[in-house]
């Protein structure tokens, strides 16, 4: 590959080939220097690395927090498994993963050289107990840990009074469990929630204004919500205790809230190195990329990771027949093109990615994941006859206003649905609130009455409890920022989820996961749409630039700039 | 009209025609005007409303854009001709050569600017003078006008006067320098009788002091025999009678004139139980009668068997300085004067 | 009768006029229609937070005088002297400050507007702007009409044939019933307002300068109107005027203002020929003569300056400061209106063509007026002889 | 002597009617003020046009199933089949524009621009027209009330006004079309985001008319012919209904013109905002804002409703310059 | 004078408390009239997923729950002598006046206003001055040359500039002058006093889209007012005077033709700084407007309630330089 010396940054020209980032490294360098621009279309929601849930915020704040556990910064497969970073290894099980063991590494610093101790970590993940006031980050701890009662370390200022996390000496730290888990481990890795925090540097909600560093950069100055921030490196972080991770730019210049086809634009001249949101260009960037050769060898276009599906809500459409009218119409081939063809992912046949350990590709039970098909009229009609309404029916679908690709898929499936008879008001909201307050909000669901709409996943961790759970189980419709807006609350599916709990063998869990996916599907709670490909480019004075499998995008921690 | 000699008269206008292109015609507001004017003597121009007495002035200080005024004719003041001369010509001649005093003083002194400064720079335009020197000037001039403390009075704004102090203020803008030729258009008539009997002093004395020749504009034949020293009657654009004020007060020979003193009430005469009024209203400018223009509101014109509608009358000698345009004999319209008109009035 | 449009024959009030003029006018001695007592109208100068009234301007500051049914009162002064804000004051246009107004032996200073409607239709006015005394988006069908439709007046042949005999009575041609204003002339403007003015058949009209917008020609065709209808219709006027040349045409009295105040009222004749406040005089002697002949002859009263701002007027005699005859006196004691000659008041310390004793008489007044000031008893007006 | 009956076409003033009313001598017959300008205003080739346009676009409007019918294919059906799927651009090249598909095609789903267009206009002008009348409903009222009565009621309203004109109208339409619900006052769906919008935007932009009738009628009533009418008794309403208002339609006519661009083009950024009118209803603004994100791939679907606003907008405002010309040549 | 300036700074503050009531009517009392409940407001402000707990927790903080007027009094109390909040591990003080704190972004609101109006303020000035320039000098060409081809072409500029949305414009133009052609840098914003070349060199795109809209106004306003003007009585005595013609538009015409436009000047310049909406979103600029959108976007209350009031401020204020220079300009007003 190139290294660069293309200083106009003008164009993609010697970028390497197209998908040259996917499975190796493109342009490996080692050099020193540069400033690496970093931007994102919207506002970053919080920089605290304990309050923020993204796939590319975990990949973003490894550039300045470790963490207990984290994914190997590799090209390939290898980068989905767990890897030690704080700690010295994985995590050992015992009480039949009840109680889960971690070792720290000694003599790691924070950015005042002071040393990272194991009461730092469980003061991080005490902090997280409280939703109050780091609302934005995964519940997984304080849904596991065994700490009745506990309240954060906010509104209990002692912190023996947590029980869920001992460390019984400075570098070991014991997470207590409720239930038994197993894939404890994952947990761990996937979010930031074990970067430590040192009581005394915490300021609550505030924390995410200026986090304190352990990572190879730190803050320089606070970080202005909706503005942008930058760091500059971190002389107390030491290299040779951190494979997953390099200091290589001088700077690193983080700008929000840039307009997405701006954002494009620099990107795609260099004046920007990465969008951080990780999710690809906007349509004019794609058709300039797929449409210039020296742009397209620049670009790579791997699964990001995630899947786009349209969840029914079975309380407004309770009648499983009316659902399934609404999938055997789905006018799959324009669903798909709406997301960009080919370019834009692959049409779906199950709810889970293909990069979920263990998934089957599942069967198409009302619909058909082809190329051209418009949908199944016939079959949407019968289906409509024994649902009771054979004439059809009206109802609402949401979508994100800010997102032309799901306008799209809303109006693609409004189109095909209106041939049957099924009448859907489309009905956009701000990304910002979104999953919240509309799509996400079970009370506003129903008053609405909204019956369908646009929503994506991305795995917690790459297995199938780390993506299914938190949108088919039962227990976890929650009164906002609901991830389960099909609101499916089957007994079946929730049995089967109590039972993965307590199956030791990873291969034997895939299969229950495997068969709720099934259940979804047939009971017409989900639509699968499209399982996402991204269209990353990479400038060429972008250095050491590979697809972080994880996290479905470029792998952040290691990025170098060419002058 | 190749051969045009310069006149010996301090001001000629001959054959003066200014012309407006509208959207419904061509307004011929002026329509062949010819008249004289010596220095130190005053010409006093009256008509009704619309009559074109504005626009003769104007057009004489050249004030009218070419573009839209049509304007032909000769207009010699001083020996040059302006009508043909170059904008920038006329501009170097206005103020210096000519002035002009407006209407309403208060519309026509810019509102932003004080008094003072609007003295002064009529005064720099034309005289190489410092700001120190021209604001002496202007002190002086405002002084010369009868406004008491004109060294306080010179720092004041248009609208800080009164209406007969704006009034003195503009002749003193207009008199600051020396101008030959000064056009009044109606001076007095937005100012009450006791202020207008002052500015009246003020401009017979300025005019003995700089014997300049003066046009005053008005429809107050009052004002007009107060002050002018000759007559010019206009019509639809039209001169239809020129004298001196003696013969046009106790000989007029135009039935529009005899129209215009038996529409006056007099202060002098007995109290008449009734005015003579001329019937109807003026004519529109775009549509003149054909022949006289006065004819379908003469009481007289159906005494020339139809050449008042179908022919123009000239402005015929009747007596010395004396000339009318009428088609009926001077012998008849004598008669008519003293039987019919002289003893109503 | 043919209107004729060529102009030849005359319009037939024309010819109801010849026959009434010498029929002699009913001059003063009839009955009082309208009386003016005390009238006053200080309009509030406001300032600051709380819109404090901080001074007034005394437009009208307390006039008194009586039209009796049949004459034609004139008032004439100089511009800003308070003429107009008496003649809408008078309409009820305008709220009096002080003062009585009584029409017809009513009281109607203060009466509502409801209260007030009925009487309307007795007291009209004439504006003097014909431009903008017409609505320019209505007929003059509907201009001239309004007053029946808001008198709620059921007219007999319909309001379309009453509107065209007041036009025809104005000198309009009827058929010009659907046209708008601006279609009109100045003089033929005013006429329309003259005819919605008539339309109620009022006892009083008052005209606030109904010719000085117009030329000459015109003025003399209005003012021969107003006369004519006077005549026919048997209507009282107040004429507003500041050509004082017109007043003296129409007027059977006349009042003259200076700054609020009447300084002087007396018989047209009278007041014409032997003005005794120096202000009428001066007045007088500074309209142009349309004569040069009598150009030189004029001796000639030049008054100096403006008139004063009705803001803060001069102390006493409001005159004092432009007067050539003013004395100390003049700046200390108010001259009251007193009567010198039968049916002529005059308010000055030095009057003209008046008895010899005329200063005793006035100062003898003041002295009486001051008393009554003190006392708040309302003012008289002095009549010394009775001898009349 | 009585005049003879004659229109002058010299008033002192210059009066513009009188000059006018001085050419056709011959017509006796009554000729408004209001016809008046329209024979000034035919002189106006330019406002002509705009006129023309509008009227056009108002007919095409009201018949847009009939022209669609005629000219294109239904504005919601998708032509996927002449798009690229990868790119999402219209195969055929300028944005396959043909007899066919007279516009061309949207990206993507393939619909048919031209009838898009058409239905667009529909919802462009009725909330161009309606908003507007909400604002001079609003506006005509207070401002006359206002500038009739005076005194504290027409401080307390020219106060409204200056609290309405330092609102920032984008934010609260936001946050207001944020909130609107899918049924209420029996509208659902587009119907009822529309009257909201309608009625937002109209509420919101009052003032600009509600200050110049104030204005105007400040100074009409000083006019001389409101003392007659109270000389002659009449009532407050009979002065404003009668007297004032029929002298404010020329400038709120005007000024209507003038606001209905502004209105049309206040829906084009709610959209680009994303919070216009919904889909699948076509409506230029939020077809533009779409466009804004494919002018790469098709450069087409930004020219042709940014010209649709554009020519319609001028349109109106060509016509407006030209109305305020023709009824008050003053202002020119 | 001084009474005059007491006035119009006590209606100013009246104006303030009104349009800060209307505010908060509109975001608390409609959201609750569509069925908004105040957990659902409180949802709000509460991330991804929450616990019924945290929803409480936030309303409680924001006192949801009580009556509308008890929390508009909150808020005015802050502005008046400040208040806390407490974020959890600290308490942070925010001092007179205190428009308030962002839950949302974890920042007082205050401390984000100063932080984008330099920003707004640089853009709107810019932009001001570039079209004061242009769309007077055009207007004042196009009226002395009525008629001509200048002027048709300038107007149907003028036209086109009031036609097309200024986020069409600003898109397309970023496009082309900054992409395709490379004639700019991108925008964006520096601080004036670290690199005015910088500063100006990254705006300039964004100015010229906001003056073409109001330079084109700006043009037909001055060419109508300097039509009018022409007419003027004082004109003529200007050039009865024989002053050369220039001086008679620059001194005289031009003089009068501008102080009307000085109020429509003060009321837009007043209500651009108060945020440029679309301007800030089209090219990303960080100011006033964005912060609004986005706080009203993110029903991030405190944020809007403060831009709404900085930006009726700047209004007021405008309005009220604008009164004090017409006194300056225009000796009638002074005396009156
Ligand atoms: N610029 C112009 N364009 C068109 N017509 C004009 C123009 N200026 C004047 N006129 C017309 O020319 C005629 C003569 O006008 P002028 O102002 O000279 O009258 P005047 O005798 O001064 O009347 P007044 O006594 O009212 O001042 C009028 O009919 C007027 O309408
Ligand atoms: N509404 C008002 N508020 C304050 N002052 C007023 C008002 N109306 C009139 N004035 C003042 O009252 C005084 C008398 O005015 P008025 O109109 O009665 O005078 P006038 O004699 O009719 O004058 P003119 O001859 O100019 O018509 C003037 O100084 C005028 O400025
Ligand atoms: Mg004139
Ligand atoms: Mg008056
Ligand atoms: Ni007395």
């Amino acid at each position: 590959a190139c290294g660069g010396g293309d200083d106009d940054g003008g164009d993609g020209n010697g970028g390497g080939v197209f998908n040259g980032a996917v499975d190796k490294i493109h342009n490996p360098s080692d050099t020193k220097g540069g400033t690496l621009r970093m931007a994102i279309s919207s506002d970053i929601d919080s920089t605290d690395p304990g309050n923020m849930y993204y796939a590319w915020s975990n990949n973003f704040t490894r550039l300045y927090s470790r963490q207990l556990l984290t994914y190997p910064a590799k090209p390939g497969d290898e980068s989905l498994k767990p890897a030690p970073d704080i700690a010295e290894a994985l995590g050992v099980a015992s009480d039949g993963n009840k109680t889960w063991t971690y070792k720290l590494r000694k003599g790691l610093k924070y950015e005042d050289g002071t040393e990272i101790k194991a009461a730092d970590i469980k003061y991080a993940v005490a902090r997280t107990f409280d939703r109050g006031v780091l609302r934005n980050g995964p519940s997984y701890f304080s849904q596991m840990l065994d700490a009745e009662g506990y309240e954060g370390p906010f509104k209990d200022k002692n912190l023996d009074n947590f029980k869920g996390v001992e460390t019984p000496d400075d570098y070991t730290v014991v997470f207590k469990l409720k239930e038994p888990f197993a894939e404890f481990n994952e947990v761990v890795t996937f979010s930031g929630q074990t970067a430590p925090v040192p009581a005394a540097k915490d300021q609550g909600e505030r924390y995410g204004l200026r986090p304190f560093s352990s990572g190879p950069f730190k803050w320089e100055g606070n970080y202005q919500p909706g503005k942008g921030g930058a760091m500059v490196p971190n002389p107390h972080w030491d290299a040779t205790t951190d494979p997953n991770r390099k200091q290589l730019p001088a700077k690193i210049e983080v700008i929000a809230g840039l307009e997405a086809q701006e954002l494009d634009n620099q990107l795609l001249k260099g004046q920007i190195h990465v969008d951080l949101a990780g999710t690809g260009v906007q349509e004019n960037a794609r058709s300039q990329i797929l449409q210039d050769p020296a742009l397209k060898n620049s670009s790579d276009n791997p699964p990001g990771g995630f899947a786009w599906y349209i969840p029914i809500n079975v309380k407004n459409i309770p009648n499983v027949e009316c659902r399934r009218a609404i999938v055997w119409a789905a006018d799959r081939d324009a669903m798909w093109r709406a997301y960009g063809g080919a370019v834009g992912g692959d049409m779906a046949t199950s709810v889970q990615p293909p990069d979920i350990e263990g998934r089957e590709k599942g069967t198409d039970h009302f619909t058909k994941a082809q190329i051209g098909y418009k949908g199944d009229v016939n079959q949407a009609k019968a289906a409509l006859q024994r649902c009771g309404q054979p004439n059809g029916f009206s109802t609402t679908m949401v979508y994100r206003s800010d997102r032309p690709k799901e306008k799209a898929t809303a109006e693609a499936l409004q189109q095909s649905l209106s041939l049957v008879g099924i009448k859907l008001n489309l009905k956009g909201y701000p990304a910002s609130t979104y999953t919240n307050d509309q799509f996400g909000s079970p009370s506003f669901v129903a008053k609405e009455k909204i019956g369908l709409g646009t929503y994506g996943w991305h795995a917690d961790w790459p297995t199938g409890y780390g993506y299914l759970q938190a949108i088919s189980d039962g227990d976890a419709i929650v009164p906002s920022g609901n991830a389960n807006p099909s609101e499916l609350d089957d007994k079946q599916i929730n049995d089967l989820w109590d039972q993965s709990l307590k199956v030791e063998d990873p291969a034997q869990r895939a299969k229950i996961y495997n068969q709720i996916d099934d259940r979804i599907r047939s009971e017409a709670a989900i639509l699968p749409n499209v399982y996402a490909r991204s269209l990353l480019f990479r400038p060429s004075s972008l250095t050491n630039v590979f697809l972080h499998e994880g996290f479905g995008m470029y792998n952040y921690s290691t990025l170098g700039v060419a002058k | 009209m190749g051969e045009s000699t310069p006149p010996t008269a301090f001001l000629e206008v001959r054959d003066l025609r200014i012309g407006f292109q509208t959207e419904d015609g061509l307004v011929k507001s002026v329509d062949g005007l010819t008249f004289s004017l010596e220095r130190g003597r005053t010409l006093g121009i009256v008509g009704e409303s619309g009559s074109g007495k504005s626009v003769t002035s104007l057009g004489i200080m050249g004030l009218y854009n070419r573009r839209n005024a049509k304007m032909s004719g000769e207009i010699w003041l001083d020996g040059r001709e302006l009508v043909g001369a170059s904008p920038d010509e006329v501009r170097r001649l206005r103020g210096r050569h000519m002035a002009m005093i407006f209407q309403d003083p208060l519309s026509s002194m810019h509102p932003f600017y004080t008094v003072g400064a609007q003295i002064v720079e009529a005064y720099r335009v034309h005289n190489d003078v410092g700001k120190k020197v021209a604001r002496k000037h202007a002190i002086d001039m405002l002084g010369r006008v009868g406004i008491p403390r004109p060294d306080r009075r010179v720092d004041d704004y248009p609208h800080q006067f009164s209406g007969g102090m704006r009034q003195r203020a503009m002749i003193a803008m207009a008199l600051s320098c020396d101008p030959e030729l000064l056009i009044a258009d109606e001076p007095t008539t937005a100012l009450d009788v006791t202020v207008q009997a002052q500015i009246l002093d003020l401009l017979r004395d300025l005019q003995e002091e700089f014997n300049s020749a003066i046009i005053m504009i008005t429809h107050d034949l009052g004002v007009v025999a107060e002050l002018s020293d000759d007559i010019l009657v206009m019509y639809a654009g039209r001169s239809v009678e020129q004298a001196t004020v003696e013969d046009a007060f106790h000989r007029p020979m135009h039935p529009y004139t005899w129209g215009l003193l038996g529409s006056m009430p007099r202060l002098d005469r007995d109290r008449s139980e009734r005015l003579m009024p001329i019937k109807g209203t003026p004519p529109s400018l775009i549509n003149v009668p054909v022949g006289c223009a006065f004819s379908p509101r003469c009481a007289y014109a159906g005494l020339n068997e139809g050449r008042s509608e179908s022919e123009r009358p000239e402005l015929r000698e009747v007596g010395p300085g004396h000339r009318v345009a009428c088609h009926l004999p001077v012998e008849r319209r004598r008669e008519i004067w003293e039987s019919e008109i002289l003893p109503k009035l | 009768m043919s209107t004729s449009q060529t102009g030849a024959g005359t319009a037939p009030t024309e010819d109801v006029a010849v026959a009434a003029t010498e029929a002699g006018r009913p001059g003063r001695g009839g009955e009082p229609l309208l009386q003016v007592d005390g009238l006053g109208k200080h309009f509030p100068v406001t300032a600051g937070l709380l819109r404090r009234q901080v001074a007034a301007v005394k437009a009208v500051d307390g006039v008194s005088f009586t039209v009796h049914k049949g004459e034609t009162l004139g008032l004439v002064g100089e511009s800003g002297c308070g003429k107009t804000t008496t003649g809408r004051m008078v309409m009820r246009l305008l709220e009096p400050s002080f003062g009585r107004i009584t029409f017809e032996g009513h009281d109607i200073t203060h009466l509502s507007q409801a209260r007030m409607r009925p009487l309307r239709r007795d007291l009209q006015m004439i504006f003097q702007d014909p431009y903008s005394s017409l609505n320019p988006r209505q007929t003059v069908g509907a201009i001239v009409g309004a007053p029946f439709r808001l008198q709620g007046i059921e007219t007999k042949k319909g309001a379309k044939r009453a509107v065209q005999e007041l036009l025809e009575l104005v000198g309009l041609n009827p058929e010009h019933y659907n046209r708008y204003p601006h279609e009109f002339s100045g003089g033929q403007r005013q006429r329309i307002g003259i005819a919605r003015t008539l339309a109620l058949k009022p006892k009083l009209i008052i005209a606030d300068e109904p010719v000085s917008a117009l030329d000459v020609s015109i003025q003399a065709q209005v003012v021969n109107l107003l006369e004519d209808l006077q005549d026919e219709l048997d209507l009282t006027y107040v004429v507003i005027a500041h050509d004082l040349s017109v007043v003296r045409h129409i007027a059977d009295r006349v009042a003259v203002m200076y700054l609020g105040k009447i300084v002087e009222i007396a018989d047209r004749n009278d007041l014409y020929a032997a003005p005794m406040h120096p202000y009428t005089n001066a007045l007088l002697s500074a309209v142009p003569i349309p004569d040069p002949a009598k150009r030189k002859g004029r001796d000639r009263i030049r008054l100096q300056g403006d008139v004063p701002s009705p803001l803060d007027p001069p102390p006493a005699c409001r005159f004092h400061t432009r007067c050539w005859k003013a004395q100390e006196i003049c700046k200390q004691v108010e001259p009251p209106l007193v009567e010198l000659r039968p049916g002529h008041q005059t308010a000055c310390h030095f009057p003209e063509n008046a008895p010899a004793d005329a200063t005793e008489l006035v100062a003898q007044a003041a002295a009486t007026h001051a008393d009554a000031a003190a006392t708040g008893e309302p003012l008289p007006v002095h009549k010394i002889r009775d001898d009349d | 002597m009585t005049a003879p009956i004659e229109v002058s076409g010299s008033e002192g003033e210059a009066q513009p009617e009188a000059v006018l009313a001085g050419v056709g001598k011959k017509a006796i017959e009554g000729r408004s003020l209001g016809r008046i300008a329209l024979l000034r205003l035919r002189r106006d080739k330019v406002a002509i046009a705009g006129g023309v346009v509008i009227i056009l676009l108002i007919v095409f409007a009201a018949a847009a199933p009939l022209v669609v019918k005629l000219l294109g294919h239904p504005p919601n059906d998708f032509h996927q089949e002449f798009i690229d799927p990868t790119l999402g651009a219209p195969t055929k090249p300028l944005g396959g524009m043909s007899g066919d598909f007279l516009f061309g095609l949207e990206p993507g789903n393939g619909r048919d621009l031209f009838s898009r267009i058409v239905y667009g206009a529909r919802v462009s002008l009725l909330i161009g027209f309606l908003a507007t009348l909400v604002a001079v409903l609003i506006g005509t009222t207070l401002g006359v009330i206002a500038g009739y009565f005076g005194g504290w009621v027409d401080s307390l309203i020219a106060r409204a006004m200056d609290v309405f004109l330092a609102f920032p109208l984008l934010l609260f339409a936001i946050a207001v079309v944020g909130v609107i619900p899918n049924e209420k006052w029996g509208l659902e769906g587009n119907g009822l985001r529309m009257a909201v919008l309608v009625f937002i935007i109209g509420f919101f932009s009052w003032p600009y008319i509600g200050r110049i009738v104030r204005g105007q009628t400040l100074s009409l009533r000083e006019r001389e012919f409101v003392d007659a009418a109270r000389s002659m008794g009449a009532r407050a309403p009979y002065i404003i209904v009668r007297e004032i208002l029929p002298n404010l339609v020329a400038p709120i006519l005007v000024y209507s013109t003038l606001l209905i661009p502004t209105n049309i083009l206040f829906e084009a950024a709610l959209s680009f905002l994303g919070v216009g009118i919904s889909p699948p209803t076509p409506a230029w603004g939020s077809m533009l804002a779409d466009a804004i994100g494919t002018y790469r791939i098709a450069p087409h679907f930004v020219v042709v409703p940014g010209l649709a606003i554009f020519v319609t907008v001028m349109a109106f405002n060509l016509f407006g310059d030209g109305l305020r010309d023709a009824l008050d040549p003053r202002a020119r | 004078m001084i009474a005059f300036l007491v006035r119009r700074l006590i209606g100013a503050v009246a104006l303030l408390v009104i349009i800060s009531m209307v505010t908060f009517g509109i975001f608390f009392l409609l959201p609750k009239a569509a069925g908004v409940s105040s957990d659902d407001l409180a949802s709000r402000f509460a991330g991804k997923s929450p616990t019924p707990e945290t929803v409480q927790a936030i309303k409680e903080r924001f006192g949801f729950d009580d009556p509308v007027p008890i929390q508009y009094g909150r808020f005015v109390k802050a502005i008046v002598a400040g208040d806390e909040y407490d974020t959890g591990t600290t308490v942070i003080e925010c001092p007179a006046p205190c428009l308030g704190y962002s839950f949302r972004t974890n920042t007082s609101v205050m401390d984000q206003l100063i932080d984008r109006i330099p920003v707004t303020l640089s853009l709107v000035v810019g932009a001001a001055v570039i079209w004061v320039l242009v769309g007077v000098s055009v207007g004042v060409l196009s009226a002395l040359r009525r008629g001509s081809v200048f002027d048709r072409a300038a107007m149907a500029v003028a036209l086109a500039g009031v036609s097309l949305p200024i986020f069409f414009t600003g898109l397309l133009s970023l496009t082309f002058v900054v992409h395709a052609w490379d004639l700019l840098p991108p925008v964006s914003y520096h601080p004036f006093l670290d690199n005015p070349l910088e500063w100006a060199s990254a705006l300039i795109l964004p100015w010229i889209t906001l003056a073409f809209l109001y330079a084109a106004m700006y043009a037909r306003l001055t060419r109508a007012g300097m039509l009018e003007t022409m007419n003027e009585d004082y004109i003529r005595t200007a050039r009865a005077k024989g002053l050369p013609e220039r001086t008679v538009i620059t001194r005289h015409a031009l003089r009068a033709t501008l102080t009307p436009l000085l109020t429509i000047f003060g009321l837009d310049l007043g209500l651009l700084l108060g945020g440029a909406v679309l301007t800030e979103q089209t090219f990303s600029l960080k100011g006033l407007g964005a912060l609004s959108l986005d706080g009203v976007i993110g029903s991030d209350l405190p944020v809007v309630l403060g831009t709404v009031m900085v930006a009726a401020l700047f209004i007021v204020l405008a309005n009220l330089i604008v009164d004090l220079l017409y006194g300056a300009i225009d000796p009638r007003v002074r005396h009156s």
